[in-house]
Order: structure tokens, then C-alpha cells, then sequence
């Protein structure tokens, strides 16, 4: 959009950087927590496609996993509940050379946030959105989400939660324009990089689900599923992701899917157990809204002032004599 | 009598009235193009020189239903051998395609005695019999009013020319105006061409022949004429309505990214926006709702150039939280607020100055943001360009007052010259020299320079939560505090650079009033006319509420009696309920109350109407006359 | 010398000191069971007689790393032989079960010089060096500090009864505290066996011979002995905090809906809430948002009896356009906003009054709405009481504004006599009487018979539009003028019923300070302190804000000088920048300022801290020093 | 809920109502207008259903479309933009009894009020939702909807708007616990009576999408729909509804579906042409939220005092002496 923009495009360092490039402060999440899981793989994610750090954005709403910009050495955005896709949005309208990542929670993004987050795949702007869903509200100290099993105990719902739980793949895959929808388990460190990858390098905006544990306010949720690698169904492809031969050998449980067929995604996406890890739908020929939108016009002075001049003549009135009046 | 106004007989020389200024309304069923004739004798008067003031007559509705009083659509022109600044008091002549229409316009009391009526006579005989009654009755009560009816056969003249009267009366009205008010008929013609420019030429034939009819025809049956002298322009001027202008300031002020949700009456400066930006390499994102609007344009700020988001007041109470982050991580955000009647929905197409409390003081916790006011239509084009600049050095949140009476009001004002200096500076994205802290604020200012994506070694993360100058979430009481100071004080920073505002009238006196937006002219004419009779009143217009500038205070104690003028709501004294201990004052009032101790007085209204000299008039007399407390 | 105190040989007979008040802590890593121990001792000591105030220390984070600074979770308790109305200055003796969590403290500043510390000896030996060593640094620099450090084996003496000492601690803890207080150690097994009752027997034995172990090491090996003596209560008393006070006051006053959305610090309430609703026919609803919580509680009360929506800073400014259309329609809502610290997400675990002018002006265009403030846990009850009467009675929204001061702390006060006066009458369903009107307001008053789904003959449409007295929208300005004004005048109906309230000390003097909220009790205090000295001081509590009650203004007239004293933001006047001309007040001192042109100072705190009575004292001797300026 | 609710379940008045009853005000919306057809059928309802004005409720939020209540002679509520289902779930829990009906645009409901959408389907109340989708904002003067078809010129997309329109059918059968689900068109009165009424019956949340003709903004834009019965495909099934003799004879086109069928349901919900009209999913096992929630305990002051009293006792210092001390 801007001239001056393209200075970004110059990198100012040529070595590459390592893990240690991309971390800082003491992460401040509950011991065994998914969340480290997932800090993990970015920071790895950022070594392994040697981002600039100066040019890397991670951003958030609020919640124990939108603390996760904290403890990246990149810029890092951490916004209001509910807001994160919105404010990243506008980040990427008006900087698409930064490389933006969101961090959101299951309330953050379904409950507050689910008008943004339905608006944001229409959008379909190339960002990495992770929805760390550990089907809970953590930060708040445990109060059911719009993911938490139906007979959840908590705070708000001391005999149990009453509705049963919001399947964010099912709603994403009702909504044009989507473009990437994946779903992974913090457990599996190795396909949670391998498919947060695939989303990055996706152009258009990439919503992985991360189950993601809770040791402190679902403690032993996820343990029916972590003790029993048959009640993991990991999806393959050869034009997309294959697992590797070590993760074969635990988890044999595997699916042949086409991410580009979208009712077979749909059918999928609906399965609770065994929990289907992995693309469920890749579509890399939906527009982003950033290109679409894009102003073709090389934005200077110049040009402001033609544009400006342009328009003040339509209403204007020249003095008497002016050979314009 | 009013028959033998409209002569049979061929036309003498007649004697032309000269008259100081007129207003004019020209009012019809929506469609029927009241509105282009309108801005069209608008236009036409400023071309030959005269001061200028449009407002639209608005309905309500989207498509009223014909013939109906809430469905009067047209304009109401105030023009004038000197400037002119508001739309002024009574209608001194009007135009009206049906009497339905006319009757909203007399109920409201917006004619003057004796105001001249040209009245669409086609109903008379109308097939309809309750029809034809409704107007004969109206035509009767208005003249019972001592109203001037002249029952002029637009229909008829006009079906002479084409086949279908409803899309071309509008112009054969122009012509009879223009005759009128002895203005050139050629610059008529000029007109017609402009307007209907991009259509064909037969199209601009037959309406510059339905204007010459007009003309003809009144020349011929009307045997009064008049004039309002005028001096032509030495500079060029521009006419627009300020929500051209404010879109116009946004493009020339260097923003990038306009983020809004339409909602009346802010959405048309988006509509004018959306057609111009892109030629400049501007945007304008239509957000899914205003939290998603104000949150896309501080996005787009942190890692760029200051945006901007517009909206009215429902849409303004929604962006409150989001306003709260911008002053807390401190991101520069220009939000427009083109008020409207409220509470809550309240009446979406009327002026209203209600939003300045909640546009200091909304947001939970201590904000600090800074609030500036519209007075003009050139105003909402200068007004963007500072705000953007304020927002940008100050990195913090300027909330630009507008309203919807600016939004419609058009009139001509010197045509900005452009300078560069106006706009944003390309963004930094220079190396962070090694040791600078993201909130690195000077302690006697708390300014501080502002870290952008793409700066190498500036990284942070930037927090709604309290933090120190890293940007490090702060849990103790010493960060707290010393971000709130520092944000804060960037208020009085600010401050420091602003000036007393000039005293409209003499510097000391009996009644100082003060006001702030859209009812300056208003507040000034006031203060012109009571000075002509030899009152000792002067005003005071203030365009920076939050910060306010210093000298206030001095001011007001030169003049015995200080009162506000507001479109917002002020308990009525007269209430039996109501007293000085619990009586709400109008906004500014209550903040002049507070910062100076002043008895600040208040006159408000929430008529849905923009205010009138002559009100403002009426309510400084009643002040006068009160005698002072102390 | 601290190593005497640990004596070895048997215990003789032990000068026992009596105190006036002591204000003891506790803290652990969270998980260790200090908070636990803290509200045990604080039950004991208000069952002994004491006037107690616990005050809950929380770490921000929810599972902080072991023995870190931030992490320090725990509580503090204020007893003494007189009712104690806040959580006081310093603390006399603080119990630490690792050095970390203390030194927290220490800087911050917690401490009395010469305070007494009761410090987990274990980590002097612990197998990492580092520990080891930060442990005996942390001692040494205490000991420099001046405080009486005593290093107690409690792991090792807890480890002679239970395999895991972390679980049992904090009883040995609550038995060498009695002992040292000369609590009856009976009470000490009866908290016990309350805390843990719905345990089994042997884990209420287990602790018991915990709790006894302490008790014996203490007499035994402590040659100290303090006795604040006490009376015990004649009525029956209740303990709680203000939270938990509140949501029993929702389920008092008959409200049956309560819709939320979480959000520290005023989650907890509703927490309790939904524990306990059900059982009488209510029920607590966790919406998708705050907008949709407060739309859910505004059509619950629409169709049936006045609802509650509870929420805190950020929450309420997601409210203010729902709030806007319950005023604007008139129908009758409750909002809690349990302040913290801001602006944005600020300081969520943190007391803070930041929100009271977002809560008078905040929603857009005028509307009124009534706000109150609790000042301490017994009042949290009967507000909520209150408050539903005034919504109901009025037909509008009533904001009431707590804090996190007030969420957590506990004191014990006379346990309310339930009264049916209390209960939402049922709603009316009875035929609405022919010609009646939906608005048909009382012109003196403004007030209106509400119309509910159900009454036959009551059919309207209500509207957030501007609309006339059938409830029709209205495009007219008069009709728009009389609805702001029917609103507004309620406020006024409700002012005129309020009584002025008590001064606290006598009703003139040199100073007095007004506050508002949690602060009363440190205010009064305060006042008290400096009257022993001889001061001149009084001061003065609001519950009701808006609309404020009469006679403030004579109140203020009998004091030299007059300061407000709050938890919220002001322009401090040592900063260069800050002038008379652009200092911003604190909300309450602004807004009296107005009403009264009185020069009313402010002295404000941000420290995410309950205001202590000591800075109170000094900021009103610095008022006092200062010359008057007129 | 309370004890006195109960007389309102007392009928008031015994003789039936005919249309006048449920008329008042004269609709402002412009002539040839969908959402006059919309009112028809509604007051239609009423009257075949017999419904008592006083205990009848319509609920909006803001838009042309949400004018509706004001011409309904029942009660109304005339909301805020965005919040008519919010509202809705408000009166419904606190007045089970009373029957309610929301309109809502596609603005008001799909962009603003999208969160509030999708969770409206997971309580699901017992409410009849009515989605006037003009694909355009009317009350605004013509800004581009979410339904809006890519390309629709606007006046803030002059160019032509950027993005596919969102699919609300997909995405709500994308929800857990929806439970009714439909489409019809405002130009065929007969069938929008008939899935307005199968939706009125049907007990929980049932969300119908009503393609409504904005002549003011859309002009002309069903006009191929309209001129070619071909182009439109009526859904049938014996057990819901099946379409009269003589819209059979207009529409040929029709197509056997099993509401109970969601991956059918799905399927016809992506087509946009030729448009599916029916019911295309429901399920009348989804418990109601109302239901789930409501207190068995009968609200009376006795059982408020024992309720406190009790709490109370658990925090008590008893005084000395006192037997409970
Ligand atoms: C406007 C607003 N409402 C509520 C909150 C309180 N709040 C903070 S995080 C959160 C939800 C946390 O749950 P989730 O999004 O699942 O994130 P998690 O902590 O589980 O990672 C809530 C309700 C807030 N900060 N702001
Ligand atoms: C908070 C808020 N934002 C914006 C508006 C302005 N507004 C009123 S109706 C509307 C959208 C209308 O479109 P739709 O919902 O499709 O209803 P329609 O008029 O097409 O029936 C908007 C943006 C408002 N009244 N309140
Ligand atoms: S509460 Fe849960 S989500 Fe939050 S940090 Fe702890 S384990 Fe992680
Ligand atoms: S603008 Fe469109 S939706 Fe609104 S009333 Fe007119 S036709 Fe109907
Ligand atoms: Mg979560
Ligand atoms: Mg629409």
C-alpha cells in the first residue's frame, strides 16, 4: 500500500536464527499445560522458516492462552476478549508483508468472539489462527465454554453444563470462503507442527483446532484419548500431509482423505470419537480479502494530491475570470 | 386576493424588491426531485455571490407513502447578501408539490407570517374527491393563517412540455426561483448541464427547457420580484455538506484505512469515502459490526499509519472497550462521531449534541483520550487532518465530534490548498537502537516514541493489562500508577500547546455564551443580532473539550452571567421537581461548572432540529433579564 | 537474638501481652493452604469477640511457579478488640512457609518495621544449593530490615504426623497463631471439623493432631504471648465477603434472573449464585457475551420481574448500548459492576473505583439511570435489596458499583431478619383499564404504570426509537423533548425521597473528606485518628450518586476545606505540567465541584490496593497544612 | 416459574380472533415490499392459531425488517441492532408462557448479531425466528449484507462487493443442537404460511430464512426466480409438509426430503440454485434450553426465606448460649 513499505522487504540480518531467537520471558502457564505444547511448535515453526523476528506478529484476545505473545521474542499483540481476528484483520489490511499468527480460546473465539471468528473465514486473509481449545474458561478460574462437554461440573454450571458442546469444524465448514480448517491434539507434538506448518504456508487464513489439555480445571479429560491411540483417527493425503512411520507405528487408527472434498470434510469434521487429527478441508483457490481489497495505486503525496484536487473540483466555484468558472 | 397575484395579462416592468436574505423551502413527495431543485437554486446562489446555507429535508422513512406529512423530502435554502452560518429561523417563501407535505412544514412552525406559499394546484380538481377536499381545507386554514398562497399550475405548464410532470416540475420550479430572485437564468442553464452532466443531451434539453418555462411563466404571472445583492467570489470557493468534507479531510489528512458499520447519519461520509479512497490507495472496510470496525482500525494503526473509524452514537457506545485499549496500549486512532437523537436508537436522521460525556468518560477506568468538536462544514475537513496528526504524536485516541445536522448542511467555504504537511509521514521502520523501551515515556510529558512492526529490535508485545515500560504485564502498584500518570499527562502536554479561543463580541460584558460543534453560527448570529440592540453579550466556541484550553476561566469572569447553548438534554427549571442540587446540566455546562467554579448556566434543546439564532436569541433575553445570584 | 526465642527447655508460665489489634498474615505458594489457615483464624478469632477484616491475598496468575514473588497467595487478617471496618496498615506478624512468597511482601511494603516473621525453616538445608542459598540471603536481609525473624521447623514437626507435610502445614500454622493469640484452642478443633466437614472423620482427626502440634510447639518453644481481648456478640453474626453477600442480597430481593458473563473480580458472586439460585426458583445464566447478558436480564425483566446482570469494567462497557435501550424503554434493570483496576483489561485481580463516571455518562445521548455504591460487605447485602426496589419502582436501570476490595474481604455483621417487604411483588397481570397509555407519564414525576406481556388490553410495541406516550416512534421534537424529560425528572422524583447523609465526626470543622465506596471504612478511620489528635476533620460517605442527595452542599459549607478520597485516577499537582486549568479530578470531586462550586480537592490512589486508613491520614494532613486559598 | 404466572394461562377472553385483531399502524415499508407478505402470513398465524394478543410476543432488532412489531396488535419489542435473539431468550426463560416470534434482518442477524445467532441455536428456546434476507441493508440505504451476492453495488462497495454471500443454512446446520431449520421465498404466501406455522409447532428454536424482495435497493433481483417456477425446488415429505395441488401445478420442481436427514439437510442447504424451498432439517428430540434450566422449585416467599435462611446459616456466629452456637 505504502512506498516505503517495501524497506521491510529488505532483510536487515542474513544469519539464520535458532529456537532461542524466538523465545522470551518464563511462560507462566500451569505445569503440563497444553499451551506449552503449542508455544512449542511456533517458536520451532519461526527457526525452521527463519522469520524475522521484526516482521513477525503473534497476536491474541484474552485468556490463559492468549498469553502466548508474551513469550515470543517477535512483535506481539495482545488485544481485548473476544477481538483478536478483528484487530488482526486490520493489521494485515494495512501490513501484508508481516506474517500474523492468532492465538484464541474456545470462549475467546466461540463465545465472545463468534462473530468475528464466522466474519473472519468469510475474510479469508492470509493469517494462522490457532484456537487452543482446552474446553474450558481457564483464565477465569473454570466456567463451562461453548466447547465443554454437556455435564461439564463448574462454577457457572455446578450440576453440570447444559447444552452439548459447540463443534467449531462443522460451523467453519458451513462458512464461504473458508479455506483451511485443520484439527490437532497438543499431545502429538509432531503433527501439531506438521499441520500449524501447513497453515502457515496456506495462503488464506488457516483455523486450527488444538485440543489442548487443562490439567487444572479438566485434569484427565483428554486421557481416555492420550492412553489409546485407536481413539485417534489421523487423516492422510499424499498431496497434503502423511504422518511420519514412527507416529504410524503408535497411531495405526488412520483415515485416506482429500482435504478438497468438502462434504467428506463436513462428515468428518462431526466425528467427536475417535478424534480425527489432521486437514480436514484445504481450498488454496479462495481470494484473500487483502488482495482483493487492494488498492492497485502507489500511494504518494503525489497522488494524494491529484486524488484531492480531483475531487474539489467537482464542488467547486472558481472566482469570475477563472477560465475554469 | 391572492388570485390576482397570478395576472392573465401580459407582464409590465415589474419593481424589484431588494431584500437583505431569504430562506426558501422547496418540499415534495420523496422522488419527486424537491432535493435536486434545491441544492440546484443552492448551487446557483452561491455561483452569483451570495452567503449560503442548505439543509436537507429528510423523511424519516426509506419510501413514505405519496402525499403524506411525515414524507416531506426537499431543502431549505438560506441565502444572502453577507456569509451565512446556520440555516436560520422562518421560511420566508415556499415551494410544495402537494399540501400534504406543506402541512409538516407549517405544524412545526417553520413559516413565517405571511410567508409566501407556491403551491402545486393540480389537486384542486383532483379525480379523488377526498383529495381534492384535503387540499381545498388546507389551502383555506392557510390562508386563514395569513399565509400569502399562490396556487400555481405546475402540472398543467408542465404536461405542455413532457409527457410525464413528476420527473420534471423540479426544474420548471428552478425556472420560476431563478425569476424570482432575479437571478441569471443563464447560470440556470449551466446548472441543469452540471447536474444532469453524465446523462445524455436530449435529457439536459428538456429540462433546461422546463427551467426556461418556469422562468417564462413567472416572469409573465407573478408581479412581485426580488433581489438579494451579491458580490462574487475573488477566491474559489467550494460547497459541500460536511460529511463530504469530513471524508475529503480523512483522504487529505494521509490516513489509510477508514474501518466503519453504517448507521445513520455517519454512513454517507463512508458512502463518499468508499467512491474516492481507493484513487489514493485508501480503504474502506465495512466490518461486521462496530466492535470489529474500531478493533480493524487500531490493527491497522499499531502496524501503520494512524486509521480512522466512523460511526454515530449506538455504534460509538459499542467501540467504548475497544477505545480503552487504544489509550491504554497507546495506538493512535482517529474515531468520528457524527451524532444523532439519542438515547439508544432514538431518532437516527436528527441532530443532537448528546454524546460528549459519554465520548469523555465512557470507557470503564481512567481513558484519557483526546475530544475535539466540528463547528462547520470546513471545519469537518481541517478537523481530520489535526485529529490525525494529535492521534499520531500524542499515540492516542482523538475522538472527533460531529452531528447530524453538519452531515447534510452545505456551504461554499475557500477551497483548501493543498500541502504535504498535512500528511502522515511515511512509517518508521528503522532499527530500535539497542536499550529503548516500548513505553520509554518522558516524565514530564509522557510522551514516548512508538515502537511499528517491521522496526528491527523494537519487538514487544503491546497489552491492554498494565505494564511497565517494557510492556511487561505489571501486577504492582508502582507500574499502575505510573502508566496512568503518564497517560494522562500527554493530556496536559497537549494542553500546554493549545489557545484561549477568541471571544466572538466584546471582551468583557453581561452574558458570555459558550458552546461548542455544530452551533456556532447559530450562537454567533444570536450574539450579532442582541449586539445590534446594544446588549453586552458575547460567545465563546470551544473546538478542544477534552483537553480544554487555558484562559477560560479569565474569560468568563469579564461578563456578569455565563451560559451554555447545547443540543442536548438540561432539566427545565421551571419543573416543579427540579433544584440546584439536583438539576442535570447540560454537558459542557457541566464541565465549565466543575474545572472553574462558575455559575455556568444552560439553555438546551433536543428538538430534533439544529438550533435557531432566534431561539438562542430568546434564551440569552431570558438570562438578561434574571438577576445575578451573587 | 532471634535464636532465644526459640527456646529449648520447657515452657514456664508466659508473660501474656494485651494488644489493642493485630493484623496478622499468612502466605504460601497457592495449593499450600494458607488461604485456608487465614480464613480459619479469622473465623476463630470473630467467633472469640473479635471485630475482624480478612483480606484475601491472590496471586494473578492461576498456578504461579513454586516459591516465586508474584506467586505469594494467601491472607491477611485485622482483629482487634473494637468492630474493624477495613483491612488497616501494617502487619504485626506475618507466618511465611518459604521466603520467596515473603519477600513479595517485604517490598511492597506490607510490613510493620520490627514485624514479626514466622518463617519456614526447612529451605536453610534444601538439597539445591541455590535454594539454600536465596534462603539464607532472604533471612539475612530481613534481619537487616530490622524484623524479627523466627525460623521455624515446620516441616519437620508436621513430618512427625503426616507423610506430606504441604498438606497439613497450614493447620500447624493455625495451632501455633492460637497459641500465640490465646485463642481457645477448642474453637480451633470446631473450625476444623467445620472447614472439613463434609470430609471424613479421620482427615478432620488428621488435622486436628496438626492443629494441637502447633498449638504445643508454640507454648512450648515461644516465649511470647499476645491477648486482644473481646466480646463476645450478643446477636447473631454473619461472615462473609462482599461477593458472596451480594448474590444472597440478589436471591433477598426477590430478583429471579440473574444473567452473566464470567469476568474477574466479579465472577465469584455468580459462582455462588449458581450454587444457591436454583434452590428458591432462580436461575444465573452464562451468556454468550456481556451484550447478550445484559439484552437476556433486559427481556427477562420486560416480561416479567426486574433481573440482574453482573459484570465488571470491561463487561460494562460492552453494556452501555444495551443499558441505553433499558433506560430509553424504561424498563427496569439491575447492573453490578465490580470494579478493578483499568482502563482496558488493566488489573483484573485488582480494587480500583475507576468506572463511576463511565457509569453516570457512558452509554450514548442522555440517560439517566440511577447509580449507588457499596461501602462495605453488609451493605453489599441490603443494595442489592435496595436496588431492586428503586428499578421496579422507576422503571429504570440502577448501577451498582462494588469492587474488588470489597469481593473478597470478610467481616462478620448481624445476620439479616428476612423480611417479605423485601420480595419483588409478583407481576401484574390484570386487565390494563381502557384508554390507558404504555408512557403515560406523571408530568410532575415523570413516573409510569409499567405494562407487562400478559395484561390483557396492555398490547404496545416498546422501541428504543424516540416515541410518544402509546409508544409509537416519533419523528416530532416535542415528542423527543418530553420523553428526555419524563426520564430525566424520575431521577429527580428518587432525589428529592433521599435523605442527606450523616457527616461522620462533628459538622464543621477545618477538613472534610467525602468518599464514596469501599473506602469508607479506611475514611472513617482516618477521621477517627486524627480527632484523637485534636484535628478538626470530618468526613462524608455517598451511597447514592446519582441522583445525589440534597444538603451536601451545606455540609461542605461548614469545612474550611473540602477533599474527596478515592481509588481512582487524578492529576497529581507536583507534576509540572499540572495546572488548575487542565488537572483532572478524581469522578467524585469533579462531579461535586460541579454541582456545588465548591473547590473540592481530591487525593487519589491506583495501587491496586484497598486504600490503607495511614495513607488517608497523611494525605489529609497535607490538605490541613495547606494555606486556604481564598 | 412464580406461582401467579399461572393466571395467564387462563384464557381471557373465549371468542376466537380474526385478522383485524392482530392488525395496527399502517406498514411504512415501500411498495412491493417482502416483508408485507412476512406480516400477512404472521397475522394469519395468529389468527388460525387463535392466539391471545396479551400473551403473544414479537421481538426485533433494527432494520426495514424489524419494524414488523409495530404492526402486530400483540406485544412488541422493538430491540437494538444485533440483540433481538438475546432479548428473545430473556423473556422466554422468565415467561415460558408466552408465545414469541423474532424478525430479524440479515444484517441484524448475520453480521452484528452473528454470536448471538449461533448461540440462539445452540439454547434452543422454543422461539420462532423469522431471517428477512433481502441480501442488502434497507433501513441504511443500501450497504452491502453479509447475503449480499459477491458483486452487489453498493454504496460502500461501488465497485461491487468482495465476498461470496454467506450461506446462513449451511453454517446453522453446522450448529449442535439446532433443531429446525428452513427456507422459503416471500412471493409464495402459501408456502411461507406453511413452514411459518410447521415452525410455530415445532418446540424449540426454529430459524427460517424468508428470501424477502427489496424492490428499493434489489430491484428486480428475484425476477429470475419469480419468472421461472423451474428455478425454484419445494422440498416434500408426507410427515412435514407437502406442497397444495395448485402450487404443484406453478412448481414442478420439487424434491422428496427427509427433514430428519442432517447430511441431506446440508447438502440441499449449499445449493443457491435452484433454490431449495421447505423445511430442510428438524428434529423435535432437542431439548429446550428453557426446559433444561427451569427451576422445578416453586418461587414462593416461604421457599425464598428457608432458601436465605439456610445459606445464611452457613456463615453464622451464633451467640453465646444460643443453642446453634
Ligand atoms: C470483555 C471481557 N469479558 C470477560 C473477560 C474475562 N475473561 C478473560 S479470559 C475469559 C475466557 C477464557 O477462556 P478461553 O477463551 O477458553 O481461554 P483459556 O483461558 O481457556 O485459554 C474471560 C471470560 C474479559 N477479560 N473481558
Ligand atoms: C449499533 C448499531 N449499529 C448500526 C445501526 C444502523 N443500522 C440500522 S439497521 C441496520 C442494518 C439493516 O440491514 P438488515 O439487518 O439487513 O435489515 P433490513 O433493513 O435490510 O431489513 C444498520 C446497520 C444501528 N441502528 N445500531
Ligand atoms: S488454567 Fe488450564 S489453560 Fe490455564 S494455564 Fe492452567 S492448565 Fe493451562
Ligand atoms: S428498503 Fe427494501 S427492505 Fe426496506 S422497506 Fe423498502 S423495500 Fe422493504
Ligand atoms: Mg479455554
Ligand atoms: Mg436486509
Amino acid at each position: 500500500m505504502t512506498l516505503e513499505l517495501t524497506q521491510c522487504l529488505i532483510r536487515t540480518s542474513e544469519e539464520p536464527h535458532d529456537i532461542a531467537d524466538y523465545q522470551t520471558g518464563v511462560p507462566r502457564w500451569c505445569v503440563g499445560c497444553g499451551d506449552n505444547a503449542i508455544l512449542t511448535a511456533m517458536q520451532r515453526l519461526c527457526r525452521d522458516n527463519d522469520l524475522a523476528p521484526e516482521r513477525t506478529l503473534f497476536m491474541s484476545g484474552i485468556g490463559c492462552s492468549s498469553r502466548l505473545p508474551h513469550y515470543m521474542n517477535t512483535y506481539g499483540f495482545h488485544g481485548t476478549h473476544g477481538r483478536a481476528l478483528p484487530f488482526a484483520e486490520g493489521v494485515k489490511m494495512s501490513r501484508p508483508d508481516l506474517d500474523v499468527f492468532v492465538s484464541t480460546g474456545d470462549g475467546d473465539c466461540l463465545s465472545i468472539g463468534a462473530a468475528h471468528w464466522i466474519h473472519a473465514l468469510r475474510y479469508n486473509m492470509d493469517l494462522t489462527v490457532i484456537l487452543h481449545d482446552n474446553r474450558i474458561y481457564g483464565l477465569t478460574k473454570k466456567q463451562a465454554s461453548p466447547t465443554s462437554p454437556i455435564g461439564t461440573k463448574s462454577n457457572t454450571t455446578p450440576k453440570g453444563s447444559y447444552l452439548d458442546a459447540l463443534n467449531p469444524l462443522t460451523v467453519s465448514l458451513g462458512v464461504s470462503n473458508v479455506s483451511f480448517v485443520a484439527q490437532v491434539v497438543d499431545w502429538i507434538p509432531e503433527v501439531v507442527y506438521q499441520v500449524i506448518s501447513a497453515g502457515y504456508k496456506h495462503k488464506g487464513l488457516s483455523f486450527i483446532r488444538v485440543l489442548q489439555r487443562c490439567p487444572e480445571f479438566m485434569p484427565g479429560y483428554f486421557d481416555p484419548w492420550m492412553s489409546d491411540p485407536q481413539k485417534t483417527q489421523l487423516l492422510r493425503h499424499p498431496a497434503f500431509i502423511t504422518p511420519s512411520a514412527e507416529i504410524s507405528r503408535t497411531y495405526r487408527n488412520q483415515l485416506e482423505h482429500d482435504p478438497r472434498d468438502l462434504d467428506a470434510a463436513r462428515r468428518i469434521a462431526s466425528i467427536e470419537d475417535p478424534i480425527p487429527v489432521g486437514i480436514l478441508y484445504q481450498n488454496d483457490d479462495v481470494p484473500c480479502y487483502e488482495d482483493t481489497r487492494h488498492a492497485s495505486e502507489v500511494r504518494t503525496p503525489a497522488q494524494i494530491r491529484r486524488g484531492l484536487e480531483g475531487e474539489l473540483d467537482k464542488f467547486t466555484i472558481w472566482p469570475e475570470g477563472d477560465a475554469r468558472a | 386576493m391572492t388570485d390576482q397575484l397570478v395576472r392573465e395579462a401580459p407582464a409590465p416592468p415589474k419593481r424589484v424588491t431588494r431584500l437583505a436574505e431569504q430562506i426558501v423551502e422547496i418540499v415534495s413527495d420523496s422522488g419527486e426531485g424537491a432535493q435536486r431543485c434545491g441544492q440546484s437554486f443552492g448551487a446557483i446562489a452561491a455561483r452569483s455571490g451570495n452567503g449560503v446555507w442548505t439543509v436537507e429535508i429528510i423523511p424519516a422513512e426509506i419510501q413514505p407513502p405519496a402525499r403524506s406529512v411525515a414524507g416531506a423530502s426537499g431543502n431549505r435554502i438560506r441565502f444572502a447578501s453577507h456569509p451565512v452560518t446556520n440555516g436560520g429561523d422562518d421560511v420566508d417563501l415556499v415551494v410544495a408539490f402537494n399540501e400534504q407535505v406543506l402541512i409538516g412544514r407549517v405544524e412545526s412552525g417553520e413559516l413565517k407570517p405571511g410567508c409566501t406559499i407556491l403551491l402545486e394546484s393540480m389537486w384542486r380538481d383532483d379525480r379523488d374527491p377526498l383529495i381534492a377536499k384535503s387540499y381545498a381545507d388546507a389551502v383555506a386554514s392557510f390562508k386563514e393563517k395569513g399565509f400569502r398562497v399562490l396556487e400555481i399550475p405546475m402540472n398543467k405548464e408542465c404536461l405542455k412540455l413532457v409527457p410525464d410532470p413528476r420527473r420534471g416540475k423540479n426544474m420548471f420550479v428552478l425556472g420560476i426561483l431563478l425569476s424570482i430572485y432575479s437571478f441569471d437564468l443563464e447560470l440556470g442553464r449551466e446548472q441543469v448541464a452540471r447536474t444532469f452532466g453524465k446523462k445524455d443531451q436530449k435529457i439536459i434539453q428538456t429540462n433546461v427547457t422546463l427551467l426556461e418555462a418556469g422562468y417564462a411563466w413567472a416572469e409573465e404571472h407573478l408581479d412581485f420580484k426580488y433581489e438579494i445583492p451579491a458580490v462574487k467570489a475573488t477566491e474559489a470557493m467550494a460547497v459541500m455538506n460536511g460529511n463530504t468534507a469530513l471524508a475529503l479531510g480523512v483522504l487529505a489528512s494521509g490516513m489509510e484505512i477508514c474501518a466503519m458499520y453504517p448507521i445513520t447519519p455517519a454512513t454517507s461520509a463512508s458512502h463518499y469515502l468508499s467512491e474516492v479512497f481507493e484513487r489514493v490507495g485508501g480503504i474502506v472496510h465495512q466490518a461486521e459490526d462496530e466492535i470489529a470496525a474500531c478493533a480493524f482500525a487500531i490493527g491497522a494503526s499499531y502496524a501503520g499509519k494512524c486509521a480512522v473509524t466512523i460511526t454515530s452514537g449506538p455504534g460509538y457506545s459499542l467501540k467504548q472497550e475497544g477505545i480503552g485499549l487504544a489509550v491504554m496500549a497507546e495506538i493512535p486512532l482517529v474515531v468520528v462521531n457524527v451524532q444523532r437523537g439519542g438515547p439508544s436508537t432514538g431518532q437516527p436522521t436528527k441532530p443532537e449534541q448528546g454524546d460528549l460525556l459519554a465520548a469523555m468518560f465512557g470507557s470503564h477506568g481512567d481513558a484519557p483520550k483526546v475530544v475535539m468538536a466540528t463547528s462547520g462544514i470546513e471545519d469537518c475537513f481541517y478537523t481530520m487532518i489535526t485529529a490525525r496528526k494529535i492521534a499520531e504524536t500524542f499515540n492516542t485516541v482523538v475522538v472527533v465530534l460531529s452531528d447530524a445536522s453538519l452531515a447534510t448542511a452545505q456551504q461554499p467555504f475557500p477551497r483548501p490548498k493543498f500541502s504535504e504537511e498535512w500528511l502522515a509521514p511515511p512509517i518508521d521502520q528503522s532499527e530500535i537502537p539497542a536499550g529503548a523501551k516500548p513505553y520509554d515515556w518522558d516524565p514530564a510529558t509522557g510522551l514516548v516514541r512508538r515502537f511499528i512492526p517491521g522496526q528491527p529490535g523494537g519487538m514487544h508485545t503491546v497489552t491492554g493489562l498494565a505494564h511497565d515500560r517494557l510492556s511487561h504485564v505489571a501486577y504492582d502498584g508502582a507500574s499502575n500508577e505510573e502508566g496512568l500518570r503518564m497517560r494522562s499527562l500527554k493530556l496536559a502536554a497537549l494542553q500546554r500547546t493549545l489557545v484561549t479561543p477568541p471571544v466572538y463580541g466584546a471582551p468583557e460584558g453581561e452574558l458570555l455564551v459558550v458552546g461548542w460543534g455544530s452551533t456556532k453560527g447559530a450562537i454567533e448570529e444570536a450574539v450579532d443580532r442582541l449586539r445590534a440592540e446594544g446588549q453586552r453579550v458575547s460567545s465563546l466556541h470551544l473546538q478542544f473539550i477534552q483537553p480544554m484550553p487555558s484562559g477560560i476561566g479569565d474569560i468568563m469572569k469579564r461578563f456578569a452571567k455565563v451560559m451554555t447553548v447545547e443540543s442536548n438534554w438540561s432539566d427545565r427549571t421551571d419543573d416543579a421537581l427540579i433544584d440546584d442540587e439536583n438539576r442535570r446540566y447540560s454537558a459542557l455546562a457541566m464541565l465549565l461548572r466543575s474545572r472553574y467554579l462558575v455559575d455556568v448556566d444552560c439553555w438546551s434543546e433536543v428538538r430534533g432540529r439544529p438550533i435557531r439564532p432566534a431561539s438562542v436569541v430568546s434564551a440569552m433575553r431570558r438570562k438578561l433579564q434574571e438577576e445575578v445570584k451573587r
